[in-house]
């Protein structure tokens, strides 16, 4: 028990942050169809805005600047670059989707320079918690990441914005011809999907306040395995995919021998669960037609 | 049409080789090359085995890999220890190199096979994640072995090959991998690749063992993969895992994407230009300057793709394409849509069916509820 | 189109080939005594390659200021490799044909490992100020300024030894890195077995969230950290309510700098903060205090830190042994080749040529296998707060 | 049953528990030319989706020329010698309209060539290429492409993208031919053309053509034996007709 209880509440702290990030990729993913690789880059946008607006002092301007800021970011991301390859192959919007991840990265690294920069945006401190010492910011993290999920859900559900958008992500030809403006659906979906970037940005930076230009990218990476682990589109799956990742490597920490493989474990698990159940855990089943 | 010698089918042979030939002569007779300009001709050599290789999966198969650095890592550290457990006995001789090149191609082929068995179930975004996700576990496994076995976070030391001689190898070795690949692509099996690429569903209702050319692009494609990371660890001193990553994976995509995709010609320019800009640009651009260069990367891969993809770019493509640009200056055939050469004519990238596509198509024919297997998004 | 195609393509092999023919002796022609350094000016590591860029070419000007060797001048060209070893060989030629004669090798490990093969091939001298992995100094042309991991894996190990006989202590480290690798492997080859220790490592790709880690390491009162700085910093914000507050941080040269990081404020960690260093960054008097005065001047605090000190010792020792050797009778013209001076300077160095009075030390020598002969200072970064 | 070239007995599938198609029996014998019919959602692509092996059945099995088919691959069902087009054209569209047919005659035992052999460039390879385009030639002059074999595919017009998936799924030599709504999108001209071509094809390449169809022209022209499917089940069955006068499947297209 002394083992086992830290060992959940520090992947429960770890997950928290990958469910967050994987919450916006499965919103995007799930109505606009494709997988937007900057969405990590947005995270580090986010960051540098936050760390720009800390200078001014306020916390509270910061996290809505970057907000903004990412909302914006993300919309115009989609204007320029996704929306000319509506109806092109699902492989140039992928290489398009790698090629603004990296743009955003270099950009970043220009303006702001290679070197880590610290921001310390506001210390919670912490608690006990079972014996064990947990950052607040963790907790945070966890119970607005239950909150965006519920309102996501709920939005999806009983709103008509949410139900244009499960027609557009069930068939976009049929949705513009229902009457749905599926480009705004779309940039709408963006704008979501930017807006939780910009808060997974601010909890991680609350956990680790060191940004680079490269901040978003592993995570992003480790969250979109999370969402697939999760089931794709799947905004419950998201989050079950966050958290379970955490612990795996909360897991693998704690064992020294296979420590230094943590990656290559939760990569591996990636592969596995797509070969065995390719929709994830909380996915719908899809087939293909003919 | 067929057996009669077509020159154009051969240039790129011939070009290498005069270049090659020029450059041994120039060397083994002891003239003025510079060391760099060694190194230049061996990175380059290694790009465009790269570039060709990945151009096998990505353009002629239509699917993407994210791990081909992946497949490079093992071949760098398989040939690169077979290399060093032999230079005792055999020396850092030609015999040496072949084992290695033999033991390090082999076993990144055997990867290509373990990788291309997900390839047949996933496809698209997922398949992308997959190799992505191999690349990193080569990465990180290479990169925690043991200081005895292949050196850990140290890395692996290798024997250099003379460098009078390496570039000479180097350069018969892109001649084999051209010969492999494009004699592959200009034929039947060939022609079964590139259709599973334009639609997979005709394929396999046209009898094509989707399975079997799928495993073999990949396993191909990987290989090459492998020689290229031999070749590397021969030209380096060090094999350090960290060289590996996605970066660089996306750095042999773009090659392949800046090229045109399914245009071999294309990938041997584009990895040559690149790297040749990459080594002269470093030198000048220092300091956070040298970022740039990922801005240039980053800057093509958006353009180049949004250029030749954009549904509404189509008539302007159509107007002021490239080819129809050199087709005007030689005055050759004017109707852009009759196509002659037998590697497919093929600058977009591959209409692989989507699975929105496919689920929509039926929906209006097939309206009694059962096809409605769209993913909620909200699950 | 082919056609096209091709001839973009001999073109470019023109252009290569026209861009590369030179002469093949580089240094016959120079006026000054070229010192060649590669090291990261940009990236992650970029502090560590600025501070030793403008510290060598600190003592450079010093040295062309004082005459430099009997009239003839120094030259020093830096070219950053972003800590990425594949940098190396197009580095490493293109200082050899600017007519490097001698070097300054590189400042991080990784790259070094290509650095020390290239030189040797071409018997190129070089010393280097910070890159320590232990294999860096492996053939006879190349020497260490700084103390190789091994040694300082030995040092902190001899240090526990000495003080936690019997105790449980903590080690943190990065598995994916040759220094930080290096060092905990040493570290734990010489440790006493009543020593235990409880080992937690990270890698490049979840350098974030250390939660894992701190809980691991929780109980511990000496906490051995042989990375660098920007993690280490994380983790000690991560795990500053966590552990206890009389813990102790302990770090080896990759803790250089910590003090110094933006919006980081080593007085919030409530531990104690120390390293293992050759260089005391808030020295009050002798050789130290003077360069660290001169290098504030110039460049600012921001980037002071010990491999710019041992940067400048590099530059010193080289000139030093230089003049030895003039003084001793042989020839040094300053077109000489890179191997010839190679062999001047083995014959000074491993003859027991002595730097005296330096910035890192008061008396440096070194031996035949390339290491450096100094004394370690354990340096307290920062005191625990009370 | 020998010169019963395709049989379904008791044939289904259900997606999710919807039963999409149940209890279909059709019996095809050599020869005929075979229609397949019912209003939109009734379950047609479905049928050939299952005979093509797209599918797995959940409930019955289907026999084709004897052989039953339990579990094959859509590759190995082709080899037995089920050619199909699609309702949607699917052509490989940026190949050139010959290799598009090239692709039809790769598994043909006439052209047999491992790849190591292409690799290689052996003499089998380039004898193989030659008579492999000079077949496909053939095939396309039979559809009137061949002065367009080297435009790529997509550039085709519609009519002649519909020839040229025919000529593709033929090359594949198969036993029976399965066309989904081949006139879709036709004028009454190209439709008048297209009857004609399945009827040649249908003698001279000794096939048996199993069709759905909309245009109940080109049903009632040229299908000697129909099916009406509705609700995935079958409605009625014979000759054309009997069955399009029956009131039964008047009711199911046009309603009560």
């Amino acid at each position: 028990m002394e083992l086992v209880l830290p060992t959940i509440i520090n992947g429960l702290s770890l997950g928290g942050t990958y469910a967050m990030i994987a919450l916006g990729y499965t919103m995007v993913y799930g109505i606009a169809k494709m997988l937007n690789f900057a969405h990590g880059d947005i995270i580090m946008v986010g960051g540098y805005i936050m760390y720009v607006c800390m200078a001014m002092g306020n916390p509270l301007i910061a996290v809505v600047a970057a907000v903004i800021g990412c909302v914006l970011l993300g919309m115009t991301v989609e204007k320029v670059a996704y929306k000319p390859l509506r109806g092109a192959s699902p492989l140039a919007v992928l290489i398009t989707a790698i090629g603004v991840s990296y743009l955003l990265q270099s950009l970043a690294q220009i303006i702001f320079g290679s070197a880590n920069k610290m921001v310390m945006i506001y210390d919670f401190g912490t608690i006990k918690l079972f014996d064990v010492t947990v950052q607040v910011s963790s907790l945070i993290t966890l119970a607005i990441c239950v909150v965006v999920m519920v309102i996501l859900t709920l939005f999806i559900k009983f709103t008509k914005l949410g139900h244009a958008m499960i027609a557009v992500s069930e068939d976009k030809g049929a949705a513009q011809l229902m009457g749905v403006n599926v480009n705004g659906i779309i940039t709408l979906t963006f704008a979501i999907g930017s807006s939780l970037a910009a808060l997974a940005g601010f909890f991680y930076l609350l956990k680790s306040p060191s940004i680079s230009s490269t901040l978003g990218a592993m995570p992003g990476i480790k969250a979109f395995t999370a969402a697939v682990i999760g089931g794709i589109g799947s905004i419950p799956g998201a989050m079950l995919g966050g958290i379970f990742l955490g612990l795996v490597e909360s897991i693998s920490y704690k064992i020294t021998a296979i420590a230094p493989y943590t990656d290559a474990i939760e990569f591996a698990i990636l592969i596995a669960i797509l070969l065995v159940r390719p929709n994830g855990f909380l996915g719908k089943k899809r087939r293909e037609k003919v | 049409m067929i057996g009669k010698f077509k020159i154009k089918h051969y240039i790129n042979y011939i070009v290498i080789s005069i270049v090659a030939v020029i450059f041994s002569v120039i060397s083994l007779s002891g003239g003025q090359i510079d060391n760099s300009t060694l190194f230049l001709l061996e990175k380059m050599t290694i790009s465009i085995i790269l570039a060709v290789s990945l151009s096998l999966v990505v353009g002629f198969l239509g699917e993407l890999s994210l791990g081909h650095a992946g497949f490079m890592c093992v071949g760098a550290y398989i040939g690169g220890k077979v290399a060093s457990l032999l230079e005792e006995s055999l020396g850092n001789g030609i015999l040496t190199f072949i084992i290695s090149l033999t033991a390090g191609a082999g076993i990144a082929a055997l990867c290509g096979i373990i990788i291309g068995i997900p390839a047949l179930r996933l496809r698209g975004d997922y398949l992308a994640i997959v190799t992505l996700a191999f690349g990193e576990i080569v990465r990180s496994i290479f990169q925690n072995t043991s200081a005895e076995s292949f050196g850990g976070a140290i890395g692996l030391s290798t024997p250099r090959f003379d460098k009078k001689y390496l570039f000479i190898i180097a350069f018969v070795l892109v001649l084999a991998t051209l010969a492999v690949l494009q004699n592959l692509i200009r034929s039947k099996h060939g022609r079964a690749i590139t259709s599973i690429r334009d639609n997979e569903i005709a394929a396999h209702a046209t009898g094509i063992n989707v399975t079997k050319y799928k495993l073999l692009a990949f396993t191909l494609s990987a290989m090459f993969a492998g020689v290229a990371g031999v070749l590397y660890s021969f030209s380096n001193y060090t094999v350090q895992s960290a060289k590996f990553g996605y970066n660089y994976s996306i750095e042999i995509l773009v090659m392949v994407v800046l090229g045109g995709m399914g245009n071999i010609n294309g990938s041997i320019i584009a990895a040559a230009l690149i790297t040749f800009l990459n080594t002269k640009l470093a030198t000048i651009l220092t300091g956070d300057l040298a970022v740039l260069q990922n801005l240039f990367y980053a800057l093509i891969l958006v353009f180049i793709v949004i250029y030749n993809n954009a549904p509404k770019l189509k008539g302007f493509r159509d107007k002021y394409n490239l080819a129809s640009f050199f087709k005007n200056i030689f005055k050759h055939k004017t109707d852009p849509s009759i196509v002659t050469d037998d590697a497919a004519k093929w600058d977009v990238v591959p209409t692989k069916i989507t699975m929105d596509e496919i689920l929509s198509v039926d929906i209006t024919t097939n309206d009694n509820g059962q096809s409605d297997e769209g993913g909620k998004s909200d699950g | 189109m082919k056609k096209a195609l091709s001839i973009a393509l001999v073109l470019l092999f023109c252009i290569a080939m026209l861009a590369s023919c030179g002469s093949k002796n580089y240094s016959s022609n120079n006026t000054e005594f070229v010192i060649g350094l590669s090291g990261p000016l940009t990236g992650g590591a970029g502090m560590y390659g600025t501070a030793v860029k403008n510290s060598a070419q600190m003592a450079v000007d010093e040295i062309n200021e004082a005459g430099g060797l009997n009239g003839i001048k120094f030259k020093l060209i830096a070219l950053d490799d972003m800590h990425d070893p594949t940098k190396i060989a197009t580095n490493y030629s293109s200082l050899l044909e600017a007519g490097m004669q001698i070097s300054l090798g590189t400042v991080t490990t990784g790259p070094g490992l290509e650095f020390k093969n290239l030189s040797k091939d071409d018997n190129v001298f070089f010393l280097t100020p910070s890159a320590s992995g232990d294999a860096i100094p492996e053939f006879p042309n190349g020497y260490q300024m700084c103390f190789a991991d091994g040694n300082q894996g030995k040092v902190a190990a001899e240090f526990v030894n000495a003080n936690f006989k019997g105790q449980t202590i903590g080690a943190f480290y990065k598995s994916d890195d040759s220094y930080s690798a290096g060092i905990f492997s040493q570290f734990k080859g010489n440790l006493d077995a009543s020593v235990k220790v409880i080992e937690t490592n990270f890698t490049d790709a979840n350098k974030t969230d250390f939660s894992t880690q701190i809980d691991t390491l929780k109980n511990c009162a000496f906490i051995f950290m042989p990375t660098y700085y920007d993690a280490a910093t994380t983790f000690m914000y991560q795990a500053k309510d966590v552990l206890d507050k009389s813990a102790v941080y302990y770090g080896c040269d990759g803790f250089d700098g910590i003090d110094n990081v933006e919006g980081f404020d080593i007085n919030a960690i409530p531990q104690k903060v120390t390293m293992l260093s050759h260089f005391n960054s808030k020295a009050t008097d002798g050789p130290a205090k003077a360069f660290i005065d001169k290098y504030t001047e110039k460049f600012g605090a921001d980037t002071l830190n010990q491999f710019g000190a041992s940067a400048y010792d590099c530059v010193y020792a080289i000139y030093g042994a230089m003049k030895a050797a003039v003084e001793s009778g042989k020839s040094i013209p300053v077109t000489i080749s890179a191997s010839d001076l190679c062999e001047i300077l083995k014959g000074q160095f491993n003859g027991g040529y002595t730097l005296k009075n330096a910035v890192t030390g008061s008396e440096i020598k070194w031996d035949k296998t390339g290491f450096v002969n100094k004394g370690a200072i354990q340096y307290t970064i920062k005191e625990a707060t009370k | 049953m020998a010169d019963c070239i395709l049989e379904t007995r008791n044939l289904g599938i259900s997606f999710g528990g919807l039963n999409a198609v149940q209890n279909v029996n059709i019996k095809i014998n050599k020869g005929q030319i075979y229609g397949l019919i019912g209003p939109n959602g009734a379950g047609k692509t479905t049928i050939f989706n299952l005979i093509t092996g797209v599918y797995k059945p959940t409930t019955g099995t289907f026999f084709i020329d004897g052989k039953e088919i339990k579990g094959y691959s859509q590759e190995k069902i082709n080899h037995l010698g089920v050619a199909r087009t699609f309702q949607n054209i699917r052509l490989f569209n940026n190949m050139t309209v010959v290799r598009n047919v090239m692709v039809g005659l790769h598994n043909s035992p006439d052209y047999k060539c491992t790849v190591i052999e292409s690799i290689l460039r052996l003499p089998r390879h380039f004898k193989v290429e030659k008579t492999m385009r000079e077949k496909a030639k053939e095939l396309l002059r039979i559809f009137d492409l061949e002065n367009e074999r080297n435009f790529l595919a997509c550039n085709l017009p519609y009519g002649k993208q519909r020839k040229l998936e025919i000529a593709r799924a033929l090359a594949t030599n198969p036993k029976i031919l399965l066309l989904d709504e081949p006139a879709a999108g036709m004028n009454p001209q190209e439709t008048a053309e297209l009857m004609d071509t399945i009827r040649f094809v249908r003698d001279n390449f000794n096939v048996t053509v199993f069709l759905i169809e909309h245009d109940m022209k080109l049903v009632a022209g040229i299908c000697e034996e129909l099916t009406v499917l509705n609700f995935g089940t079958e409605l009625a069955h014979g000759t054309p007709q009997m069955v399009l006068n029956d009131p039964r499947v008047i009711t199911a297209y046009l309603g009560d």
